[in-house]
């Protein structure tokens, strides 16, 4: 088992320079109506056949960063600035017609509901012609057998049968994978995976994760995988970028990130997210709610939640000034979001 | 405290006679297209059971394989088609009126949808109110008192009262309904799967509350849920649902460590719940869960299972102990080490 | 041009054109369906289908057939032709009245072109009964199992085309016609049963000739300069029928103070907007037995008063009850307004309004007091007996007011058995007179036909009876 | 399956047992004698013969018992004979075949055209709900709600007809009087067809698939005719043939005002007429062809959406 | 100003928001409803109150002829002119809708009333007494509400109580399937699930969780209904079949106006406006308040998917 991870991690070794598919620099998106900033100084950047991993507990603004990238914003969400760059070029600065021409050809997107994402009334075998239509100019006939070709790539048994048949006749496993289907057909380069398996069953997810995995080996493809499950992250991730409250306070290697978190919010969601009786027998539980941080104006978003500033003493510090993303440890790339890393230093414990 | 009550049923994990005994329970339900066919969906196709007082007992399944439907029967909720239940030697069955409401008051359930499960035109004071004044317990001082004094118990307070739930968050909703169900002092507290729509650092917390106030109340709790975690932390004992029967029940450790049936090993492994070990995916068996309308026939995992035999595909395995008090539903039942205690 | 012409007709065909039923007024008023006699302008009668006619004896007549008149079939007339129509009518369930197996013996076939008709009993109106609709006459072809095939059946000037049921029948030139040629090719003869609607046909110049015009509407149509309304008189009578068998209406003082109180201008100005005359007594002006309006009784309500006062009824102990139907829309607004002029006499009327078929019972059981009716005193030949006997004999059919007047009887079966036609209608004059001063009935007004026509209309020239409404003669301009 | 059209068509008999055995009564339960008023219509004469009505209700055996005459009707009828018009003495089924032919067109055209109408509207003020447009869409449809057939129709003949001479003012002839009926009758279905593709609109073109869709690089207007219209279609179906079950009955107000011969009308002047065997079959008929619709639709209806197809061929 | 604000108004100028409704506002911020309902209510009662009070401000006894006046065009005596019997047009019309309106609301009560307990039976009883119920909805949609009001008007003869009946009978379907529709949803609610787990009675949950969460929309499509009442009463009444004369409503006025259609055109303009402003006022109240109810949701949310 642990073979696998190995490997994968070699081969990100060779590749560590590949070139930046999706980059996302300095992003803020707000909602002026119930003033909020949802994304706040993002800067994300997914590179050739890699798995980057965005995690985080709800609310955060996971799937605000996805729906950016796609320009599908939720009415209300504005853009207030930053950039979008897939292939270096800026997707917020495109006009709306050239970025349908982006969507499915350059980023393709997969839901976290797949069998809502289909529309009852189309066969599956249409929804996955269709970036080959738009994209590629085929006509529904031409494009039928690379539409078989990818159902039975993505292992969908009999897949004659089932380009005619309806998105209710399919389990949610398979609506997922018709969904990878549909979204790699007219090959992308990058994948934006929001959340594809909170709704699955556990046996199907590692299904659909492998799926996500070779598709990455053979295909080179770049996956931003969003996640609020840090099993799944460990499992095929290979960086993982930790966010709260619409930014990102932890980013690095997954295994890094994992074995030895830095900034206090990760340590926290680590130990919660588990599910091990602490030493008194209780879970252990993040204190306070992450809504709270959305009204701050300055500091460490962490600050009111966070133990480690009262234990090391920095509390003030953290409540007036914003900590920058700093390196964080000796693991390359590894960074965090953490007035007390920089104050220790070393780390801590 | 909660490690004296979980001391405690370690100490006895097997009175004399259990609170609720599940008799080879069936629950089919009758559904039709628009254009007619009437199908059986088999949710819960012969399950049997006893919860012991005192105990954690934890259903695990995956999606649709029949442990709400098995919650509602025992709530007497649903009617069922076969089988019966048991609480304290009563046939539900035989209950109605009068001893049918204060059987209610003896069994309690938390729903998984806190939203859902109140009503969004009442608010949290009119919603905690209704139990105690339909059974007519107390004056009205005495419920308000009662109350305030829940809300405390499970962390809020009487600021939320005139709240309707839609000024309230998830979590905070999940423990009005934890105090509602709590108000009628039950015996036992059927969850099911409270915290599924829930955030990670929520979850936690509602675990906490729930297992304090199991000491505190005395309670016996059934919980349901398909998240392995929940269950090896909360559990004493486990049944293991697929397709609307139980494959697998056992005590916590021995499911965890040694399971018998290949589906119950599927699960555990397909659930990554050893996660410090950062580690590759996990072999899982192929396919998903069939519709539980037509069930394969035989033993309703072998399609999906490496172990199978010809055999497998024409003999429905029944329930049977593979040593002591470790039950499993499985022609060729895994032989692997023997519990560690 | 193609003259073309759409004439709007006020009734549909109810019952697939059979013979005996009021739809062969449809046929012979599209100029189709001809009979043996007709009525020629002076109210006489003249040869039609039958060339001549003498009476043999009491009881038997022969006619002769015209020559050389073809149906528009091809098929030739002849007088068994003609005997075989007038039997299938006489076979109908319900012949028409005057025409029945108890009125005519036998119809046999004395040549091929002479046809002789006998009847039990001396019958000196047989030509007249032969001009109405229900005996006209139609070539083999027509008379099928199912129902009577009007499809080039005729012998008229004009053929029936084609039929849309319930909306028209295409009409075009019978060019083998025996008399004249007509001088339209072509006509469109619709069927809208909607007053409303047939004004405003020829208001948006869609039709150009309309039978059958509301009186509310004449007066609109009559300022428009490209319009031409045409009144007629008719033989129908509105009356207000008074429950002879009553009390207090027994008394003859009660029923005159009635026709005292009653302003019958008015009602011609207000609810017939000048489209209907006052009426003068049972018969309208204009029929050889009417009077002349030298008894048209005048509005006077002190005098209507004084009758009261003499037959010892006070007017506002009096609650008289007043049905009208509304199968005639002009009806329940006559009730309003006699119950406003009976006020004026202290009298409180309660009008009860309700369709005929819920009015009718009470007629007939005699449980009411007043009720309006619009009558017509002949319906298909030139002799009011039948309408006398119906409607004042004791056991007469339709003897709503309950009149029973043992003279008035005698009167009538006197006047019948008179040979000459002069004297005979003095007869029927003087019962007009006698019922008039009698009060039977208070006579409310003498309803007119108004058709109305584009001013391109030319030779329009209704009958009385409205038999002969699309003629040869009919042309547009 | 079979088994269920089996049920399906057995309900439908029994349906329509019951219903003619209620539609058989309707005429006898009257105060009015049918023979009475099938005269009253054929003659001039106003004074009604009694021999004749006696003759008549002997020929159309009036004279026999209810149940006798029931039965007898149920015989023929199950023979596809419906007897003849008291009235009018034509075959009732002929005169059906009439009406229903020239209501079906007067009925489909005014719902087409409704349709035509509606679901573009529907459709815009669906894509920015709340607006103005939407605003204006919403009033507009609660207009036409407000407007009697029966002050619009001659409304509309003052104007067209009367005052500017450009349509004729009643009568089913050619296409030109089909106009203003057709109009009048669609004023309802066009503002339900709009309110109801309106809502079905704001909720198809918020379903998560629309969303993926434009994920997969389809534009706006794509999506709106690939995967919106289709689905905002489906209730629009369903109120199609709701309201054409319910004008197969005829629109009586239309029919009588412009004069259209077609199923209306022929109610009317049955009830009017107390014309028993056209009642009768009537009623019979109209209820067969609804469930003859109803059939019709739901199949329609899983042709376009798959999901309550018959097939369950989960993997 | 805070970085948020400074944040955020940069979106506001990428993003302008629409200019403020203040009409629309005024209604919703003073009256707290929807401006629809608002406008509604307001026409209608000044309707509804205008007819109650008719007998003491009716300008004229609504039967009293004058013969000469006849046919009179609008003046500063006769605001809507006379009739063919020089009745003023005003008083009729305000006569008339007493009766219209009247009848309208009594048999919407009725269909209410009939039609929300035959649904909420049907929806609970289930299996054949639902089936059948709805069977019968059906077949009474099938039919217009004209053709059956014909029926029983055939066979009971016209009147008051013939009229209520039928227009009950076929008006008393949507109200069932509503409710029998509302029923079921609200019956698949968990929290119905959780007071039955509670134990709190079935008239518990009738009255404190299924009425008021199906009472709103019965509320609404009572007024959506009215107008249709209101329309319906006045057809039996044009096709002769609804008020007997002498009284009259406004159906009966249209029918009579007909005749003088071209020749006093306000004879059929006012009392058809009558009807339809009093038909519009109530559906807009309908309206308003189904509107209201959804204000909250997402309902009014456009879709993102479009821009
Ligand atoms: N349509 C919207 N209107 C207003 N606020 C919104 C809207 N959608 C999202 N938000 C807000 O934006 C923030 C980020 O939301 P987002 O959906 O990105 O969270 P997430 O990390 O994906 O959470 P989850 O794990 O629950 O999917 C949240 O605070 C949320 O409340
Ligand atoms: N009222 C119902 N009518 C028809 N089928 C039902 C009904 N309730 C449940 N089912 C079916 O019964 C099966 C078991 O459902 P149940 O809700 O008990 O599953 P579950 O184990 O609780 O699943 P989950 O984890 O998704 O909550 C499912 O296939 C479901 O579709
Ligand atoms: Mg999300
Ligand atoms: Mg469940």
């Amino acid at each position: 088992m642990t073979s696998i991870v190995l490997n994968a991690k070699k081969e990100v070794g060779a590749v560590q320079l590949a070139e930046p598919i999706l980059d996302i620099r300095n992003l803020n998106v707000g909602f002026a109506r119930n003033r909020l900033i949802a994304i706040d100084a993002l800067d994300l950047t997914v590179r050739r056949g890699e798995i980057v991993a965005l995690v985080g507990e709800s609310g955060s603004g996971k799937s605000m960063t996805a729906l950016t990238a796609m320009r599908l914003l939720p009415v209300g969400a504005g853009i207030i600035s930053g950039e979008v760059r897939v292939h270096g070029r800026d997707l917020l600065a495109l006009p709306p017609s050239a970025m349908n021409a982006v969507r499915g050809r350059e980023i393709a997107m997969l839901y976290q509901q797949p069998k809502i994402m289909l529309d009852p009334t189309a066969t599956i075998g249409r929804q996955i012609a269709e970036p080959l239509q738009i994209h590629r100019g085929l006509s529904l006939k031409d494009a039928w057998p690379h539409v078989i070709e990818a159902l039975r790539d993505v292992g969908i048994p009999e897949p004659e049968r089932r380009a005619m048949s309806y998105a209710h006749q399919l389990s949610g496993g398979m609506a997922q994978r018709v969904m990878i289907a549909a979204a790699l057909s007219a090959s992308p380069d990058i994948l934006i995976a929001d959340e594809p398996t909170t709704a699955l069953d556990v046996t199907v997810q590692a299904q659909i994760l492998k799926l996500l995995v070779r598709k990455r080996d053979e295909a080179s493809l770049a996956v931003l995988l969003i996640t609020h499950d840090l099993m799944v992250v460990s499992a095929i991730a290979d960086r993982v970028a930790v966010m709260y409250a619409g930014r990102i306070v932890e980013e690095g290697e997954t295994r890094a990130v994992l074995r030895s978190p830095r900034h206090p919010y990760t340590q926290a969601l680590l130990r919660s997210s588990l599910l091990a009786a602490e030493e008194d027998g209780r879970l252990y539980a993040i204190p306070g709610s992450a809504s709270a941080a959305r009204g701050l104006s300055c500091g460490c978003r962490y600050h009111p939640r966070c133990q480690a500033a009262r234990s090391l003493g920095i509390e003030e510090r953290c409540r007036s000034q914003e900590p920058s993303l700093s390196t964080a440890s000796a693991s390359p790339g590894h960074q965090s979001r953490c007035w007390g890393v920089q104050v220790t230093a070393g780390g801590m414990q | 405290m909660i490690d004296t009550s979980l001391a405690n049923h370690r100490a006895n994990p097997c009175p004399a006679t259990p609170m609720l005994s599940v008799d080879d329970l069936v629950k089919h339900f009758r559904i039709r297209g628009r254009l007619g066919r009437q199908d059986l969906v088999r949710s819960v196709d012969g399950v049997s059971l006893d919860v012991m007082p005192g105990e954690v007992f934890g259903i695990v399944g995956e999606s649709g394989c029949g442990k709400s439907t098995l919650a509602r029967a025992i709530l007497k909720l649903t009617p069922v088609d076969d089988g019966r239940v048991l609480f304290e030697g009563t046939d539900l069955a035989t209950l109605s009126g009068a001893r049918l409401k204060s059987f209610r008051r003896n069994v309690q359930i938390v729903f998984q949808d806190p939203y859902a499960a109140l009503d969004p035109r009442m608010t949290i004071e009119q919603s905690l109110m209704a139990p105690l004044s339909q059974h007519r317990i107390g004056t009205p001082a005495e419920r308000n008192a009662a109350i305030v004094a829940m809300l405390h118990e499970v962390g809020l307070d009487e600021t939320f009262l005139p709240r309707k739930p839609s000024e309230c968050s998830g979590g905070q909703l999940q423990r009005v309904v934890i105090a509602r169900a709590l108000l009628l002092k039950p015996r036992l507290l059927i969850c099911d799967e409270p915290t599924s729509a829930l955030d990670a650092s929520i979850r936690a917390q509602i675990l906490n509350l729930l297992m304090d106030l199991k000491s505190r109340f005395g309670l016996t709790m059934i919980m349901i849920s398909h998240d392995l975690r929940v269950v090896r932390y909360i559990c004493d004992r486990v049944a293991v649902m697929y397709l609307g029967k139980v494959v697998e029940l056992a005590s916590r450790d021995v499911v965890f460590s040694n399971p018998a049936h290949p589906y119950t090993k599927a699960l555990i492994a397909a659930s990554m719940l050893d996660s410090e070990e950062v580690g590759g995916l996990p072999e899982v068996p192929e396919g998903e869960t069939p519709s539980p309308i037509r069930p394969p026939s035989g033993c309703r995992f072998h399609p999906r299972c490496s172990r199978r035999e010809a055999l497998c595909g024409q003999l429905p395995p029944r329930l049977d102990t593979v040593g002591g008090a470790h039950w499993a539903a499985c022609h060729f039942p895994q032989s692997g080490r023997k519990p560690e205690v | 041009g193609p003259k073309d012409m759409v004439v709007v007709h006020y009734r549909l065909p109810a019952s697939a054109y059979a013979m005996e039923t009021a739809d062969t007024y449809v046929l012979m008023r599209a100029g189709c369906l001809e009979t043996l006699t007709k009525y020629a302008k002076d109210g006489r009668l003249a040869p039609s289908l039958a060339e001549s006619w003498t009476q043999i004896d009491d009881n038997s007549w022969d006619f002769k057939i015209r020559p050389n008149v073809k149906f528009q079939d091809g098929t030739s007339l002849n007088a068994e032709a003609v005997a075989a129509s007038l039997n299938h009518v006489l076979k109908a369930t319900t012949p028409p009245r005057g025409f029945t197996p108890a009125e005519i013996s036998s119809i046999t076939i004395v040549d091929s072109m002479t046809l002789r008709i006998s009847t039990p009993t001396a019958v000196q109106l047989l030509p007249y009964r032969l001009a109405g609709p229900s005996t006209g006459i139609l070539s083999q072809a027509a008379y099928r199992p199912d129902g009577i095939n009007i499809i080039g059946t005729c012998t008229g000037p004009f053929t029936i085309a084609k039929e849309n049921p319930k909306q028209s029948l295409q009409l075009v030139r019978n060019d083998n016609y025996w008399g004249n040629k007509a001088k339209l090719t072509s006509i469109d003869f619709r069927f809208i049963s909607d007053g409303g609607t047939r004004v405003a046909q020829l208001r948006s110049g869609e039709a150009h000739l309309v039978m059958g015009i509301p009186a509310a509407n004449a007066q609109t149509l009559k300022s428009n300069k490209n319009l031409r309304v045409v009144t007629t008189t008719l033989p129908r009578t509105t009356k207000l029928v008074v429950n002879n068998s009553r009390e207090p209406y027994k008394d003859v003082r009660v029923r005159q103070a009635l026709q005292y109180a009653i302003n019958r201008d008015e009602i011609a100005m207000g609810v017939f907007e000048g489209f209907a005359t006052p009426a003068i007594g049972p018969f309208g002006p204009g029929q050889p037995w009417s009077y002349g309006d030298e008894r048209a009784i005048p509005y006077d309500p002190e005098k209507a008063k004084t009758l009261l006062k003499e037959a010892g009824v006070d007017p506002a102990k009096l609650k008289l009850e007043l049905m009208a139907y509304t199968d005639r829309a002009e009806l329940p607004v006559l009730a309003t307004v006699i119950q406003a002029q009976l006020k004026k006499i202290g009298v409180n009327a309660d009008v009860k309004v309700a369709n005929w078929p819920a009015i009718e019972p009470n007629f007939r059981a005699g449980t009411f007091d007043t009720g309006l009716l619009s009558r017509s005193a002949v319906t298909d030949m030139s002799d009011p007996s039948g309408y006398l006997i119906a409607d004042y004999s004791c056991d007469g059919s339709y003897n709503l007011g309950k009149v029973c007047d043992p003279k008035i009887d005698k009167d009538i079966k006197d006047a019948m058995a008179i040979k000459d036609d002069a004297e005979r209608n003095k007869r029927y004059r003087a019962i007009a007179e006698e019922l008039q001063a009698k009060a039977v009935a208070v006579y409310l007004v003498h309803e007119q036909q108004i058709d109305g026509m584009s001013q391109r209309v030319r030779n329009f020239d209704l009958d009385q009876l409205g038999y002969y409404l699309v003629t040869e003669e009919l042309d547009l301009e | 399956m079979n088994v269920f059209v089996a049920k399906k068509f057995v309900i439908v008999l029994i349906t329509l047992l019951i219903v003619s055995i209620l539609a058989f009564l309707v005429p006898y339960v009257g105060s009015d004698d049918p023979a009475r008023a099938i005269l009253r219509a054929r003659t001039v004469d106003d004074a009604l013969d009694p021999a004749a009505i006696e003759a008549l209700r002997a020929e159309l055996g009036l004279n026999r018992s209810l149940i006798a005459q029931y039965l007898g009707w149920l015989w023929r009828a199950l023979h596809l004979d419906f007897g003849y018009s008291f009235a009018t003495r034509t075959a009732v089924d002929v005169m059906f075949v009439q009406a229903l032919k020239v209501t079906s067109l007067l009925a489909i055209s005014a719902l087409i055209l409704a349709m035509v109408i509606a679901v573009p509207l529907g459709t815009i003020a669906a894509m920015r709900p709340a607006r103005m447009f939407d605003n204006a869409v919403t009033v507009f449809t609660q207009t036409l709600i407000a407007i009697p057939e029966y002050w619009a129709g001659p409304l509309l003949v003052l104007f067209f007809s009367i005052h500017m001479g450009w349509l004729p003012s009643a009568g089913w002839r050619d296409f030109n009087s089909t106009i203003l009926p057709v109009v009048v009758l669609s004023l309802r279905p066009i503002a339900y067809f709009t309110q109801v593709s309106r809502s079905a609109m704001v909720e198809v073109l918020r379903a998560p698939y629309i969303g993926a869709a434009r994920g997969r690089g389809l534009t706006a207007s794509q999506t709106l005719v690939r995967h919106g219209l289709r689905n905002g279609m489906l209730p629009v179906i369903t109120m199609f043939s709701l309201w054409l079950t319910s004008l197969l009955g005829g629109s009586v107000v239309v029919e009588v005002i412009f004069g259209i011969p077609g199923m209306g009308w022929l109610l009317y002047d049955a009830v009017l007429n107390n014309d028993a065997p056209l009642i009768q079959a009537s009623i019979v008929f109209i209820v067969a062809l609804a469930a003859l619709i109803n059939t019709i639709t739901d199949i329609g209806y899983a042709l376009l959406n798959p999901s309550v197809r018959l097939t369950h061929d989960k993997a | 100003m805070t970085r948020l604000d400074a944040d955020l108004g940069h979106i506001r100028a990428a993003n302008p928001r629409r200019g403020i409704r203040s009409w629309t506002l005024i209604s919703t911020r003073i009256f707290r409803v929807h401006w629809m309902l608002l406008i509604g209510a307001a026409i209608f009662s000044t309707i509804a109150l205008t007819l109650l009070v008719t007998p003491w401000i009716a300008p004229f006894d609504p039967s009293s002829q004058n013969i000469l006046k006849r046919l009179a065009s609008p003046s500063a005596a006769h605001w809507f002119g006379t009739d063919q019997l020089g009745r003023d047009v005003f008083t009729r019309v305000l006569y008339g809708g007493r009766f219209s309106v009247a009848m309208a609301a009594i048999t919407l009560i009725l269909c209410a009333v009939v039609g929300t307990i035959i649904g909420a039976i049907s929806a609970r009883a289930g299996g054949a007494a639902d089936e059948l119920l709805m069977r019968l909805v059906d077949l009474l949609v099938a039919f217009p509400d004209v053709v059956i009001a014909l029926f029983l008007i055939s066979v009971f003869g016209p009147g008051y109580g013939t009229l209520i009946v039928a227009l009950t009978i076929t008006g008393w379907t949507p109200f069932a399937r509503l409710m029998r529709g509302l029923t079921l949803e609200v019956n698949t609610k968990e929290y119905i699930e959780a007071a039955e787990a509670l134990g709190c009675s079935r008239w518990f949950i009738i009255f404190r969780h299924i009425i008021p969460n199906t009472l709103g929309p019965i509320f609404a499509i009572s007024f959506l209904r009215f107008g249709h009442k209101l329309i319906t009463v006045g057809a039996l009444s044009f096709l002769g079949l609804g008020v007997q004369p002498p009284n009259s409503d406004w159906g009966a006025m249209l029918a009579d106006a007909r005749n003088f259609m071209d020749r006093m055109p306000w004879l059929m303009i006012t009392p058809g406006l009558a009807v339809f402003i009093t038909a519009l006022s109530v559906t807009l109240i309908g309206k308003g308040i189904e509107l209201e109810r959804n204000r909250g949701r997402d309902e009014n949310a456009s879709s993102p998917y479009l821009k």
